[in-house]
This record gives structure tokens, sequence and C-alpha cells, in this order.
């Protein structure tokens, strides 16, 4: 069993490339930025739902000056002891901005440069002023600025432990500097994240001395690790080891829905899978609910548009079932020949492949053959982004908890050509969105009420829902094997929205 | 009758090649039949073969068919091995399973054990920097990691068990190399080879003639008992997603799908799990068997 | 015959005094003793050089053929172009594969393995990191396998068809057939989680992690150093369980081969001679039978260590053990090419050096091989 | 001659074949007094085989059977393995027919005959070396502190022969049971080492068995005479009067040796056809 | 005219020179012996004509044709060698049927069935034993075996190492009958290795000593059955011989 002041979980953490926040763009690493960092404005806990003050109490946004001005929070201090100032945020925003890692393009999509991020942020005694240039609302830019590379550093310790001009890059892969509950004690990849508590947290110390994260990549080695109870919780286990814990009074078992939405699309850079009757008759072809009661229960629900359910401008509606009937039909009816062959890549992990089979068996049904090709995330992604496959069964969560970030990504593609790389699901299925839909992502964007934009994204959803090569099958939930004795963790609807430091043990 | 079929094969001069060829064939099934664990390896691998061949005899459901509602039933009257997480019979996939692991199992021996053995008898041969050359390429592929071996060559070629099966076949060929090698240099210098040589035979016809039927016996019995670890092999593709493409019935990914039910559905990885090891060991007891009946130091003269 | 010299057989005296005909091969010996030896140690460097040198180019060949893009292990699925271009320059991937070759070649030699860009640190602090790890499991394994299994195949020869002999073997082809996760698996939810017999996953209960400094990384050497054993003892109980499994594969396979040397030696002739002397069964088999065969079972042994000391990825994972198996294959699927190719020289040094000294031990333990 | 040292009776050695059981011996019977006999035949009568079964040492699948073996008074059939042990070499002991192979081949020469004399007394370190070297050098190896360290494959054959026979003589045996020993040595050495084995017999009234095809020197050198073919003793005589030998075999055997003022223009060979009928 | 000639040969392994100028003449259908010590380098003489010795400087000839060192397949069919031990010169796993065709094969030479059992007849084996393996055939049937084999390619000249050492009188005895008949009837030429003195005079027409890698002596045999030999070493020889039968 584990000391009642520290936290044990078990987790598969070797995604994990870097914890620079600079950098940090896995989901593992987003948790550790969420311990360790705060932001300007966040969502916290344990309301995630609403953008909180962080590192700013208050926040002015002049829309027309295109500028929000921050006040920062008095009396805060990085766990090195160094007090929270001003220069710090500029710095941590312009050495995102320089490093230009992964992450970057989550602060430079505000027109930020590295020539030109002295001039849109700056200090203003204990104020932070900051603009931003493009089509888009306050609102979205304090969704932008709440997003994990917005993270605050602490500048004077960072500065000192520079070697080469790295901006504290490698430093920051072995230790943290930030203001959050907690501090880094021992990082060892695809090993452990040792986690101590900051005493002088601003939002109160956390109960938890320590936490503790450990790799463990087996979900079978996970469940025997929370059944002996020599860890707190159990994150990765699969819908059968959650039902078999159902009788058990040490554990209990919470599920939080996700961001992530899982899809199935069709390369429109193959002529066989241009007609459209293959992409509506696709929709009658994925069952729904046989996935979802069985190996996928709790862990996927069905969901139909690309923006997830539960937060604001999700489209709810699930129009499509299960009907190979109706799928023959609507191919016969626009004279396709079957049986075709397509293949499917897929990334060759559970519930991956077992999803790729039942789709296999159930499009088989309306003479659409499969042929699965399992492959590595990074091989199937490569695959991906030279637009070589045919069918791709994958799965999207947005880069901030703005609605645009998805519509982005299924909605908008105003050039399909080879050499204008996009990461959107759109270009890289070779889908040359219609204008009229463009203009519509690029409208929302810009509307500034809140209503009437979540509005606008419903209908793009709608759009998308009803005629595109791309289908939306599932929304992800996370389901979390917990000790009894565990209350207070927190997890919201990304990897950036866990939270260990309300977490208290009976 | 049959006594006079036996007297026929066990005749001492044998008037013809093929009653001498079938006569020492039957000395030695006669001499692996007294040999009990051999005889059970002989059965389980000649129920591997007819598994394979009956399989849709055999099997009392269709493999691939999926039943979500069926879904991780233990083992019953209806379905032998249980099903599994797709509600699959195990039964039938074991049974079908056979075939892709007989595929695999006689390719990787077709592939790997020729080339091995041509290569470790050329060197051994020919000495020399033929055989520095040839033997410093062995060592590098000995020295390579198998497994990411077999990974990158997966990873490069595609999944699917003929890329499987030349993976595993590249990363087995060095260990007959070295063996045919060692055999080569033993026999290398002997008198029957000096014989041949002084006939004017050219050092193909030595080689391929000569040494390598002298190897093979030992390369036999290596490879016989090498089976289990290339279907473990291919196992261990499977586990890593990179052996037969789904739905393939591959015990090996069957195992390595299965295995996070091991705690409460324990049928479903062990299952094919027990398929690998009586088959495994059928082609040990085999190897072993063939060991104590065609080693040529004690075979020979009997 | 002349004289009572008992070299009859070989008492001709090579001649090799410049004679009448010189033929290219003859040659006066004695500087050439030290030639020879200079010869063959430089020899002996360059096929080391060259077998390293050999590894390291089908490595980062296979490497660039495998069809993931290492820049996106660096930037990630959603980099824009820009980042991606920048990253890949930087990755030095723009420059023609040979260029890239002689390149990380020239690194090397000077003592850089480069970064891994799966795990963001140096490969070499990694590896310092991981293979301790995967040393420690696979040394308490292939003692485990020589322990148990050369007693095992000498007794098993020693009753040749009996009960026991087919027992044992039926026990070592077990070793060969049984998948490793399997048993791993099994083995930690009984002696684990059931009995609580050995340490669970992970080398060390997780609130001794980090309480010694790694010196030697390897935990039971650095505990002791550092006079703690208690946490000698924990490492000792975490290692129990990996070890055993590894330990049970190499055992099948030692125990096997030591039957069958045992076999053809207790077949020799000179067995029967010390029997004829009426030597005690005991020595008959340890003294006459097993000692000649030291040499081909260390050649064995070495082999299947250093196959140990490849890392068994599927071992490492399911019993957390952070080592060298698992980073290289992490390593690989994210086409970290750098880890890949540090990892495997030190897999495949391990596999030379192992394979030169056992090499060495046949020339000290041998006597015909001197 | 007094009681005899080793008496046999209905001798009889069986190898299972794929075609039955085949006798390599058939019911051989002789006895032995303190006296050297020799046992002579082609190649595969059975010569080695009944050396070996006196010693217990026909390996499995073989099988010894008789009527009677026993050694001084000592019913060998009966005996334990480990009672068998305590004969082996101290009272019996045989010099094996191979040097190359039956010397162990990672043992020094010294260290493999200190073993045979330790294997049956308690001795000082001191005096087994000292009585090791004695040994050798009364096999006529010149140099017999180095030739002690050597291991066998660093030894002539004929050498190893020398070895072997100080091997078996050292725990100064009742029985010697001696399989070609001479074979590998030139014609003065082999002289040379009978003569020690010859001294023995007298100086300690030792039995011998002396395995050969070699018809001349066993005619010389032996007592008395058996000869050997497809595992039956054909013919018994005392060894001077080898060259009246009547059974065709025996004859057969000497007619087919060649001479040095050979002038015949074809040597007569064995018609076995002449005693197979029998 | 001479079959066989050995013109200052001297022959190495590595640094290790193991004979010194030797020379030897042998006519065609001679039968001459090489006798002496052992070790002194006779089978190294016989391994160096029939290519297994490449090692050497000086010339060899056959039929006044000289000889490149390694094996050649011309020289192949002009002289054969027949080893010493018909245990080890038999390849284990091919019946007498298959080492005799193998020759013919080879150099393609047809009728190879025919052949075959001519080879078998001349030399007294069976037909029975044709589909035989060497395990199944006793020492002296060996011997015949590899005879036969140096025969089917109906060479001039036979080399032969101790071709009855490792058999026992009544089988040597068969094997020295065979031998003697094929050199009359075939018109052979032998060079034969022995260490067997009364061999010699049975099967021998000239003899030469060697000793320490060098001929000491060369003389009829004539000479040796009356034992009349100069050199001291080879007076030893007859004497210890001559002493040993009765
Ligand atoms: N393990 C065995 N199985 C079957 N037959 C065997 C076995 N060992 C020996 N023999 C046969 O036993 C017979 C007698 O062998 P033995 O060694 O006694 O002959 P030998 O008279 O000593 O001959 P040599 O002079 O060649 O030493 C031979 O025919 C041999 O083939
Ligand atoms: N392959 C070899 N490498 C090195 N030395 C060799 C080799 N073969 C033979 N010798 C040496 O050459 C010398 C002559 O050997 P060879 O076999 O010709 O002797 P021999 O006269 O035939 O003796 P024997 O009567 O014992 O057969 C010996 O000293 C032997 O040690
Ligand atoms: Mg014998
Ligand atoms: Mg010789
Ligand atoms: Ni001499």
């Amino acid at each position: 069993a584990t000391p009642a002041n520290a936290l044990v979980v078990a987790q598969n953490i070797d995604d994990i490339v870097s914890i620079d926040p600079a950098e940090a763009y896995e989901f593992s690493s987003g948790e550790y930025v969420t311990q360790t960092y705060d932001r300007l404005v966040q969502y916290d806990a344990p309301d995630v739902k609403t953008l909180a003050p962080g590192l700013a109490t208050e926040w002015v946004a002049d829309d027309a000056a295109r500028t929000i001005t921050f006040t920062l929070r008095d009396g805060v201090k990085f766990t090195s002891g160094n007090p929270l100032r001003a220069e710090d945020v500029v710095y941590s925003f312009k050495r995102v901005v320089a490093l230009n890692k992964a992450p970057a393009f989550i602060l430079t999509q505000l027109g930020w440069t590295p020539e030109n991020i002295d001039e849109m942020v700056k200090t203003d005694g204990n104020k932070v002023v900051v603009k931003y240039d493009g089509d888009f609302s306050s609102a979205f830019v304090l969704n932008v600025l709440a997003a994990r590379p917005a993270s605050i550093i602490d500048a004077v310790t960072v500065q000192a432990n520079e070697a080469n001009g790295d901006m504290g890059n490698a430093w920051l892969k072995a230790n943290s500097a930030g203001t959050g509950p907690f501090v880094l004690k021992t990082f060892r990849p695809a090993e452990i994240i040792n986690l101590v508590a900051n005493p002088d947290y601003f939002g109160g110390a956390p109960a938890m001395k320590t936490v503790i994260i450990r790799h463990v990549a087996e979900a079978a080695t996970q469940q025997l690790l929370l059944d002996t109870g020599d860890v707190d919780i159990a994150k990765n286990l699969t819908p059968d080891q959650i039902k078999s814990l159902a009788g058990k009074d040490t554990v209990k078992v919470e599920t939080y829905p996700q961001a992530a939405v899982h899809f199935l699309s069709f390369n429109q850079k193959d002529e066989a899978l241009q007609p459209e009757a293959i992409w509506d008759a696709a929709r009658y072809l994925v069952d729904y609910k046989g996935m979802t009661d069985s190996f996928l229960k709790g862990q996927m629900q069905t969901h139909q548009a690309f923006w997830p359910s539960g937060f604001p401008g999700s489209l709810d509606d699930t129009p499509y079932s299960y009907d190979p009937a109706k799928a023959k039909q609507i191919l016969a009816d626009a004279g396709i020949k079957t049986p075709i062959k397509v293949t499917l890549d897929v990334i060759n992990s559970t519930p991956f492949t077992d999803m790729a089979q039942s789709l296999q068996a159930s499009f088989a049904e309306a003479g659409i053959n499969f042929e699965i090709i399992p492959g590595t995330g990074s091989q199937v992604i490569t695959k991906y982004r030279a637009r070589t496959h045919e069918a791709m069964l994958l799965y999207w969560g947005p880069d901030f908890m703005d609605p645009d970030s998805n519509a982005k990504a299924f909605a908008f593609n105003e050039d399909n050509s080879d050499d204008n790389y996009q990461s959107t699901t759109t270009w890289r299925n070779g889908w040359a969105v219609p204008a009229e839909m463009n203009a519509a992502t690029k409208a929302a964007r810009a509307e500034a009420d809140p209503a009437k934009r979540n509005e606008m994204y419903v209908d793009l959803q709608k759009k998308v829902q009803e005629k595109s090569p791309i289908v939306v099958m599932f929304q992800a939930a996370t389901q979390v094997a917990l000790a009894t004795n565990v209350e207070g963790y927190v997890n919201g609807a990304t990897s950036d929205f866990v939270f260990y430091r309300l977490v208290t043990k009976k | 009758m049959s006594m006079t079929v036996r007297a026929w094969l066990i005749d001492d001069s044998p008037s013809s090649r093929l009653q001498a060829r079938l006569g020492r064939a039957w000395r030695i099934c006669a001499a692996l039949m007294r040999n009990p664990l051999a005889v059970a390896g002989a059965v389980i691998i000649l129920t591997l073969v007819l598994t394979a061949i009956f399989a849709p005899l055999i099997a009392t459901h269709d493999p691939l068919k999926q039943d979500l509602a069926q879904r991780l039933l233990p083992p019953g009257a209806m379905n032998w091995m249980g099903t599994d997480e797709l509600g699959r019979d195990i039964w039938s996939r074991v049974v079908h399973g056979a075939r892709i692991t007989l595929v695999i199992v006689v390719m990787v021996a077709v592939l790997a054990a020729p080339a091995g053995l041509v290569l470790g008898a050329v060197a051994g041969y020919f000495g020399g920097w033929t055989d520095r050359i040839i033997m410093g390429v062995t060592d590098i592929f000995l020295s390579l990691p198998k497994l990411i071996l077999a990974l990158a060559l997966v990873a490069a070629l595609g999944p699917g068990i003929e890329n499987a099966v030349i993976a595993i076949a590249i990363t087995t060929w060095p260990a007959y190399a070295r063996i045919a090698r060692a055999e080569t240099l033993t026999f290398k210098n002997s008198e029957f080879i000096a014989a041949i040589r002084l006939q004017g035979a050219s050092a193909a016809r030595v080689i391929l003639g000569h040494v390598l039927p002298l190897c093979t016996s030992s390369m036999i019995i290596r490879v016989t008992l090498d089976m289990a670890g290339i279907i473990l092999t291919a196992a261990g593709l499977g586990f890593l997603g990179l052996g037969a493409q789904p739905p393939l019935p591959e015990w090996g990914a069957m195992i390595a799908r299965g295995r996070t039910f091991i705690l409460d559905q324990w049928w479903v990885a062990t299952m094919p799990g027990f398929a690998i090891v009586i088959v495994s060991l059928g082609f040990c007891f085999l190897g072993d068997g063939l060991r104590d009946v065609l080693d040529p130091k004690s075979g020979g003269q009997q | 015959m002349d004289g009572g010299g008992e070299l009859k057989d070989v008492a001709f005296e090579p001649d090799t005094t410049a004679g009448a005909i010189v033929t290219a091969e003859t040659k006066s010996q004695a500087p050439n003793r030290a030639g020879r030896f200079l010869l063959g140690l430089g020899g002996f460097v360059l096929t080391v050089a060259l077998t390293f040198l050999g590894l390291l180019a089908i490595t980062f060949f296979i490497g660039r053929v495998v069809p993931i893009d290492p820049v996106l292990a660096v930037v990630g699925d959603r980099a824009p172009r820009a980042v991606y271009e920048a990253a890949r320059i930087e990755m030095g991937l723009d420059q023609p594969l040979l260029v890239q070759f002689f390149h990380y070649i020239g690194s090397v030699l000077s003592g850089d393995f480069g970064m891994s860009v799966s795990t963001g640190k140096p490969v070499f602090e990694d590896l310092k990191r991981v293979f301790p790890a995967t040393l420690e499991m696979a040394t308490i394994g292939i003692i485990i396998g020589v322990v148990v299994g050369v007693p095992m195949g000498v007794y098993a020869a020693s009753r040749q068809g009996s009960l026991m002999d087919q027992a044992i073997r039926v026990v070592g082809l077990l070793g060969y057939a049984v998948p490793a996760f399997w048993l791993g698996l099994v083995g930690l939810a009984l002696f684990y989680a059931r009995l609580k017999w050995v340490g669970g996953p992970g080398r060390l209960d997780i609130f001794y992690d980090g309480l010694v400094d790694p010196v030697s990384g390897l935990i039971l050497i650095d505990s002791l150093i550092a006079g703690e054993t208690d946490i000698f003892f924990n490492a000792l109980w975490h290692l129990a369980l990996p070890s055993s499994v590894l330990g049970f594969f190499s055992l099948a396979y030692i125990a096997r081969m030591t039957r069958s040397f045992m076999l053809d030696q207790l077949a020799q002739e000179y067995v029967t001679t010390a029997r004829v002397k009426g030597v005690p069964e005991r020595l008959v088999i340890w003294r006459h039978a097993f000692r000649p065969i030291r040499v081909p079972l260390i050649t064995v042994i070495g082999l299947s260590y250093a196959g140990l000391l490849e890392g068994s990825v599927m071992i490492e994972t399911i019993f957390s053990w952070p080592g060298i198996g698992n980073y290289l294959t992490t390593a690989l699927f994210n086409a970290d090419m750098n880890a890949v190719l540090g990892a495997t020289l030190v897999v495949g040094a391990v596999f030379i050096g192992i394979n030169k000294l056992s090499d060495v031990l046949y020339r000290v333990l041998d006597p015909r091989a001197r | 001659m007094s009681k005899p040292l080793l008496e046999i009776e209905n001798l009889r050695v069986t190898f299972p074949t794929p075609r039955g059981d085949l006798d390599v011996v058939r019911g051989i019977s002789f006895a032995l007094g303190r006296e050297r006999l020799g046992i002579v035949g082609e190649s595969g009568s059975g010569k080695s085989m009944t050396g070996r079964s006196i010693l217990k040492l026909i390996r499995a699948p073989g099988r010894v059977s008789a009527d009677r073996l026993s050694f001084d008074g000592i019913d060998l059939r009966e005996l334990s393995e480990r009672r068998m042990r305590a004969i082996r070499g101290a009272r019996i002991s045989m010099v094996m027919q191979d040097p190359k192979f039956s010397l162990n081949p990672v043992m020094t020469i010294g260290e493999q005959i200190a073993e045979a004399l330790l294997t049956h007394k308690r001795l000082p370190r001191r005096e087994v070396s000292q009585r090791v070297l004695a040994m050798l050098e009364s096999v006529r190896i010149a140099d017999p502190e180095r030739v002690a360290k050597l291991y066998p494959h660093e030894v002539s054959g004929g050498m190893g022969q020398r070895v072997m026979i100080a091997m078996m003589l050292i725990p100064e045996p009742d029985l010697l049971i001696a399989d070609e020993p001479t074979s590998a040595l030139d014609v003065s050495v082999q002289g040379q080492v009978l003569d020690i084995i010859d001294e023995q017999i007298r100086r300690k009234g030792m039995g011998l068995i002396f395995i050969s095809h070699d018809l001349n020197l066993v005619s010389s050198y032996c007592d008395r005479i058996l000869v050997m073919n497809t595992g039956e003793i054909v013919e018994e005589c005392r060894a001077g009067e080898l060259h009246n030998a009547t059974h065709p075999y025996t004859r057969g055997l000497i007619a087919s040796i060649p001479r040095l003022d050979e002038n015949r223009d074809e040597l007569p060979v064995l018609d076995r056809s002449a005693w197979a009928a029998k | 005219m001479t079959a066989l000639s050995l013109k200052d040969l001297s022959i190495s392994y590595g640094d290790t020179r193991i004979t010194h100028g030797v020379n030897i003449d042998i006519a065609e259908g001679e039968s001459f012996a090489l006798v002496g010590e052992s070790g002194s380098g006779k089978s190294t003489v016989l391994k160096a004509i029939a290519g297994l010795a490449p090692q050497w400087a000086g010339s060899i000839s056959a039929f006044g044709k000289p000889r490149s060192h390694g094996i050649d397949g011309h020289f192949a069919r002009a002289c054969q060698m027949v080893f010493q031990d018909p245990y080890g010169s038999l390849h284990p796993r091919k019946t007498v049927d298959a080492t005799l065709t193998e020759p013919l094969a080879i150099h393609g030479v047809g009728d190879r069935n025919a052949r075959v059992e001519t080879a078998m007849t001349s030399v007294g084996l069976d037909r029975k034993f044709r589909f035989r393996f060497p395990h199944q055939l006793s020492g002296g049937q060996r011997q015949r075996v590899a005879i036969a084999r140096a025969l089917v390619l109906q060479p001039k000249i036979l080399l032969l190492d101790e071709p009855t050492s490792a058999l026992d009188v009544s089988v040597q005895a068969e094997i020295l009958n065979l031998l003697k008949r094929l050199r009359r009837e075939q018109n052979l030429t032998f060079l034969m290795v022995t260490h067997n003195l009364p061999v010699v005079s049975f099967l021998c027409d000239r003899v030469a000593v060697m000793r320490h890698g060098r001929i000491v002596e060369i003389a009829d045999v004539a000479a040796l059955k009356k034992g009349e030999l100069q050199d001291p070493y080879s007076r030893e020889l007859i004497e210890l011989s001559a002493d040993h039968a009765d």
C-alpha cells in the first residue's frame, strides 16, 4: 500500500518527448505541465469548463484594438523562490516563439513572430499588455493563452541555466521552473515522473506531498499493481478490465468524457473513393452500438460531429446507425459496382485494431472490403501526411479548447495542392472543402457573440456530418481506476486538464 | 506381405538406388519409432499438418465471423475454447491458425536454412578471404539485435506474414551459417573430400554434392529445434502488432491481443498459447529424436 | 633408427635455414613472429572495427528505409510546414544518405551519439540509464540459467533415457516453447499479486527510487556502495521474478546443450579409460566428461547471455523494466535513429565482446587450442 | 600352474540391431593363470569386446552374459557397480586400443597417471609424482618431467601408447588386459616396452591378456594363444606351436603374411567357406 | 618411357620445409615403393603429386608433361590416389554406386552404368554391394571401393598411401593380390608408400628409403630381399623386420 500523503499513478508515459512547456506536445507531458506551471488564465480544478483567473487576476479586452491587458496576481512566487514579474510573462511567450518547437504554432497564430514579439507583448508595471493580429475574437485569444505553450516560466532561473543559446531548453527537460502546485523532483523517460508538493502554491498547498507517475505500459500489469495496492490510480485499463473491477470494494472507476473524436476517412486523392455515395453509405456501415456496447464500452460513446459533446457549440445528434441494407441501396442507386477493395490504415494497438476489424466485418456486408494495414503511430502518420493511404482510422483532439481548433481541421481547406502541407484532416484526406464551407469557418472564428458563434459551429458540423469523406464515429472517454480512498482527482476533457492538487486520501 | 516389404527395406544389399534410399529412410524411421518422445513429436507434427489441410472441416465456426454479443465467452459446449474479444470462436481460429503457423515455419525453413547452409559451407570450404568476408557479414547480422532487425524489416516492408517470414529468415540464417561452417571445417580436410577433389571435381560440385549432404543432418536437427523459436518470434512480432495482419488467426497475434484479458478471461491468450506450446514441443521432441538418430557421430556406424 | 629419442614419430627437425630452394613462404622465423603477432593484433582490431562499421551501416540504412518520418517524432503531428522543414534541416535529413552516414560515423568517433528525439536527451545518457537495468536482470537471469541448467543437463545425460531425463528434457523444452510474456504475466499474477513472494514490476519499490546515486547504474552494486542493504534486498526482491523468467529460457537452452555435449563426451573412449581406472562415477562425470565441454559450453552460455543482454521487449514491458529492449523498440517506432544506432552499437559491442571473450577463455581452458 | 586367476565360461556379448540381436562374442570359455595369454584374430572378431566384458564395461545397449566369470574367486557377474570400481584399475586394468581417443584431452599426462594411482591409494603428493615419473621412465620415455606436463594431443601416437601402458601398470594390477598396446610403436621401442610388462609379470605374478592381430609378435611373446574368429575361439595352442596350428582359419592367417624374401606370385587368402560351414 | 618424374622436389607446410630435393623417376609399368621413418614426408610426397600439398618447388611431371600446382582435372585422369584409411576416404552418406559414378559424371564420361560394373568386377566386389553405404562394408571392402574409384577413370598411374596398413593380414593379402593383378592387366604404374618391407618385396620392383625429408637410398627389390642395402638406416630397417618375422 502507499503512504497517506503520497499518490502513485500507473500510466503509460512513453509518449513524452519533452517536458519543456515550450516543446511539450504529448498527452502525458500535457499533464505534467499542468501540475508544474500556471498560465495567465486557465481552466482550473475543480471546474475545468470555465475559464478562470490564473496568474492574472483580471484582464481587460479591447476587441477593437486587438489588445488584452492582464493584471498579475500579487505575491506569487516561483518554486525557486523568485517572485513572479511581468517580465517572466514576456520572456515565456517570447521563448516559445523564438524556439519555434512543435506547439509554437498555437501562439504564433496570434500573429506573433520573433521579430514583432517585443511589440506584441509588453510589460506595464504589474500588467502585461498582449496584442494580436488576425480575424478572431478576444474569446479565442484567451483560449489560446490558456493553452499549454502559454505557461509562465521563471525567467531568472531559466536564463541562469541557458546553454549554447538554447534558452534553457535542455535544462527544462530535467527540471521544472513554474509556479504550479508541484515541483519536479525526478524525470526519467519511460520510467518515472516524481513530483513534490509546492507548499506555497497560490491556490493552496496540495494534500499529497508527493505524486509519482510510474511508467507501466502493460495494462495487465497496471491492473495487478492496483489490485495489490502498490499504486493508487491506474490510467490505462481496458474496458474489459474495468468491467472486472466492478464488484471490488477497494477500487472505483470514474469516467471522464474526452475531447478527442474518432473518425474514419477516405482519401480523395483516390478516385475510387470520390463518389459521394461511398461517403454516405459508410455512415450506415459502422456498427456504432455494437462497438460501444462491447469492447469500447465506457471508453467511447457514439458521437457523429467533429466538436466533442459537452462543450459549447457541440452538435449532439447521432442521426446514423448501422444499416447495411440502406448502405447497399445507396451504393446500388449510385451505380457503384461492388465489391470494392480498400486498404485501411490503423494504429496497431487496442482498441484501434479491434475497431478496424469490426469495420472490416460490417463494411463487408455492403461489399466494401477493407484490407487492414496496421502500423505504429508514427508510421501511420507518416503515410497520412504523404496522403498515400486509402481509408484511415484515426482520432483528432483539439489543440486548445476552442471549436475553431476542430473546425479548421474538419471544415476548412482552401488550398488542396500537394505542396501546401496542412496538418488538417481535410487536407490530409485530399478533400477540397467547398468554398462556402471555408467561408463559414472563417466567419465563425471572427464572430464575437458567443451564442451566435456556437450556433454557427453547430451549423458547420451538420454540413460536415451530412456530406464529407470523414465519418466521425465516436468521442472518447477516459476511464480511470482509483483506490476507493482517493478523492479529489480531477480529469477534464484533455490531458491538459488533469489535476492532482486537490487529491486527498481518506 | 508386410514382412517381405520390411525385409526388402532392411536388406543389406539393396539392388537399386531406390531401395537403398528407402532402406535408409526406413532405418531412420524405425529408430525414431523406438524413441517415445520422437514418436510424440511426430504425432504432433502430423496432427498439425492434417489440421492445416482439413481446417475447414475441423473448425466448428467461421474463424472470421464476429458476434459482438457473444464476446469473451468461456470455453463451453458451443465454443470449445471460448470466444475472443470480437466474439469469434477461438477453437476455429486456432485450427485455421495452424495453416499460418505451418506456412511461417516451412517458409523460414525453406529460406533461412538453405541460405545459411550454403553461405556457411562456402565460407568454411574456401577459407581465407572468402571466409573472412562471409563470416564478417554473418557476425554483423548475429550481433544486430534480432527483434530490431525483424521489426525494422517488417516496418520497411509493411506488415503481413510474408514479410514477417522474410524478417525472421533474415535474422535466423547467420546461426545456420555458423553451424554449417563449423561442420564444413571438420570435413574439409577429410580424405573423402580430398578424394573427390582429386578426381577433378569443381568447388561447386564438392560443396553442393559432398559437403552439404553432411551438414544437412545437423541442420535438420537444428531447424526442427528452432521451429519453436520461429513460431515465438512470429508471435513476438504479433505482440508488437507487426505479424500477420488482422483478422488473420495467427497464434502469436492472438496471444498478444489476448494478454490484456489474461487475468480475467484467461482462455483468450492461453488457448493459442497452448497450441504454440504443443506444436513447439512437437518440433523439439522430433528434433531431439532426430539428433539421436541422424547425428553423424552416432548414426553413421550402426 | 637413431638413438632412443622418445619423439620417434615426430623426430624430424624442420629445416628452415636458408636452403637450396627458397620458396616464397620460407622465410627466417624470428622477426616474423613478432611481426605476425602485430599483424594478428592488427587484423583482430581491423575485423572488430569492420564489424562495427558494418553493424552501423546496416542499422543506419535499415533505419532510413523504414517508412517512418523521423521529423515527426521531433515536431509532432500538427506542426506547420515551416517548423517541420526547419527541423528536417536541423537534423541533416536534407543531405544525401551517404553524407548523413559519414556525419554520423564522424560524430560517433568523437564520442557523440547524438540526441535521442524520443526522450529529448543525449543517447549516451539514455544508454547509461537503460543498459545497466537490462544488464542487472540478464546477469541474474544467466546465473540462474547456468546454476540450474548445467547440473540439469549433466544429470539428464548421465541418466540418459531414464524418467528423470525425460522429465528434464520436457521441462527444458517448455522453456523453448512457452511465450515469455505469458509466463511473465502469470508469474506476476501468482507470485507477486497472489502470494506476495516477490517484488512487483519495476526495479525497486517506488519509495526507494532515487535514494542511491547511480554510480554503475546497477542498483545491486550502487546500493552496496552506499551501504543501503535495505535497497539491495529490495532490488533483489524485484529482480527475482523477471530474472527467473529469463533464467528459465536460458536454462532451457543451456540444459539441452549441456545434455547433448555430455552425451557426446560420455560416449568417448577416454571416459571408459577413466572407468577402467576405477574412478568413482561422480569424478568420471565431472572430471572426465564435463571438463572437456567447458569450452563449447562457455560459448553457448556466452551467446545466450548476449541474447539476454539484447533485452527482451516483452519481459521489459510486462515488468515495467526500463531496459534497453524497450528503449530500442520505442526508438525504432519513432524512427529515432540516433537512439537506435547507439543502442545497436551497445548490443553489438556486447555480442562481439562476449564472442571474443569466449575465444580467449577457449584458449585458456582448452589445451588443444593453446 | 596354480589356481587360475580368471575363469570364463560361455561368455556372450550381444548387441541389438535392427535385424535382431547380434552376438559379437559367442559363448567363449577360457581360464587364465599368472601367464601371458595372447588373443589373435582378424579385425572385428570380438577380441576387444572380450577384454571389456571382463571389466563389465560393455556400454548399453550391449549385454554380457556368462555361466561363469570369476576373478580370483570373486564372481564378477553379481558384483555391484561400486564394488566393481574397487576392482577396476587396482586389480584388473586394461590398456585401451587407441591412445588417440583413450586419453582425456584436457588433462595432462601426469594428472591422468596420478589419478590411476590415487583412485585406490592415499599417498602423499610428493610420492605420487615420484612414482609417476618413475613409471614414465620405465616405459622408455626419456624426459618424464616434461612429458608429464604435456597434454595428449602434444604427444605422438607411440608416446600415447606408452603413457597408456604406464597408467595401467602403475596401480600394479593382478591382471592386465592389453589391447593392441604396441601397434604404433616402432620395432625397437616395442621390444623395450614389452620387456617392462614382462618384468611385472615375473615380479608380481601378474596375469596378462595380450590382444593383437600381429601373429608373429604374439607367437614370440606370449605363452599361450587363443585364435578368435567371429566371436568364437577357433583354436588354442601354446605360443611356440602356432606354426603347427591345425585350424584352417589360423593356417590361413599365417599363410597370408608376406615375407621379406617374398617370392610367391600371389598370397594365399582365407577361404572362409572352408570352416564357415561348421 | 618415364611415367612419373620428380625433380628436386621440395615441399613445405607454411614455414616448415618437409622434403628436400627429392628426385625419383618411375618407368611406365613399374611398381615403386617409398619406405622410411614415420614422419619423414612419404605421404607428403604423394600429396604433392596429387595436388593436395600445393606448396612445392622443383618439378613433377607425368609422361613428360609437367603438372601445375593445385588440383588439375587433366592430371587427375592420368594419375589417381588411394588413401591409407579406408574408413576415412569414403563419403559416409554415399552409396558405392554414387561414389563410383561421381568421377565419371565430373569428366562427362558416358556409359556410366557399365563402367561402374566393370570397375566393381575388376576389384572383385560383388554386385550386391553396389547400393550399400560405407558403414555396411568391411574395411577390406571399403579399400576395394577406394581402389575401384581410382580406377574408373582408367588412369595410368596409381599413388598408394599405405593401402593395407589399416587392415589385418588376411584382408591385406587380398588387397595386395588385387593390386598385383590390376597392375598386370592394365599395365599400371604404382608409387606406393608403406612401412612394411615384406609388402614391398611382394609387390614392388624398386624401393626408395626416406629419412628426414630426404631420400637416402634407391635400390632394386632384389637387393632388399637379399638384405644388401647400403645406407645404415636402410640396413637397420631390414634387420628389425627380419627378426620380427620369427
Ligand atoms: N555398439 C555396437 N553395436 C553393434 N555392434 C558392435 C558394437 N560395438 C562393437 N560391435 C561389433 O562387435 C564386433 C567385435 O568388435 P571388437 O571391437 O571386439 O573387434 P576386435 O576383434 O577388437 O577388432 P579390431 O582388431 O579391429 O580391434 C565387431 O563386429 C563390431 O562391429
Ligand atoms: N597439414 C600439415 N601441416 C603441417 N605439417 C604437416 C602437415 N601434414 C604433415 N605434416 C608434417 O609433415 C611431416 C611429414 O608427414 P608425412 O605425413 O608425410 O609423414 P609420413 O612419412 O607419411 O609418415 P607416416 O609413416 O607416419 O605416415 C610430419 O612431420 C608432419 O608432422
Ligand atoms: Mg579391438
Ligand atoms: Mg603417411
Ligand atoms: Ni629417427
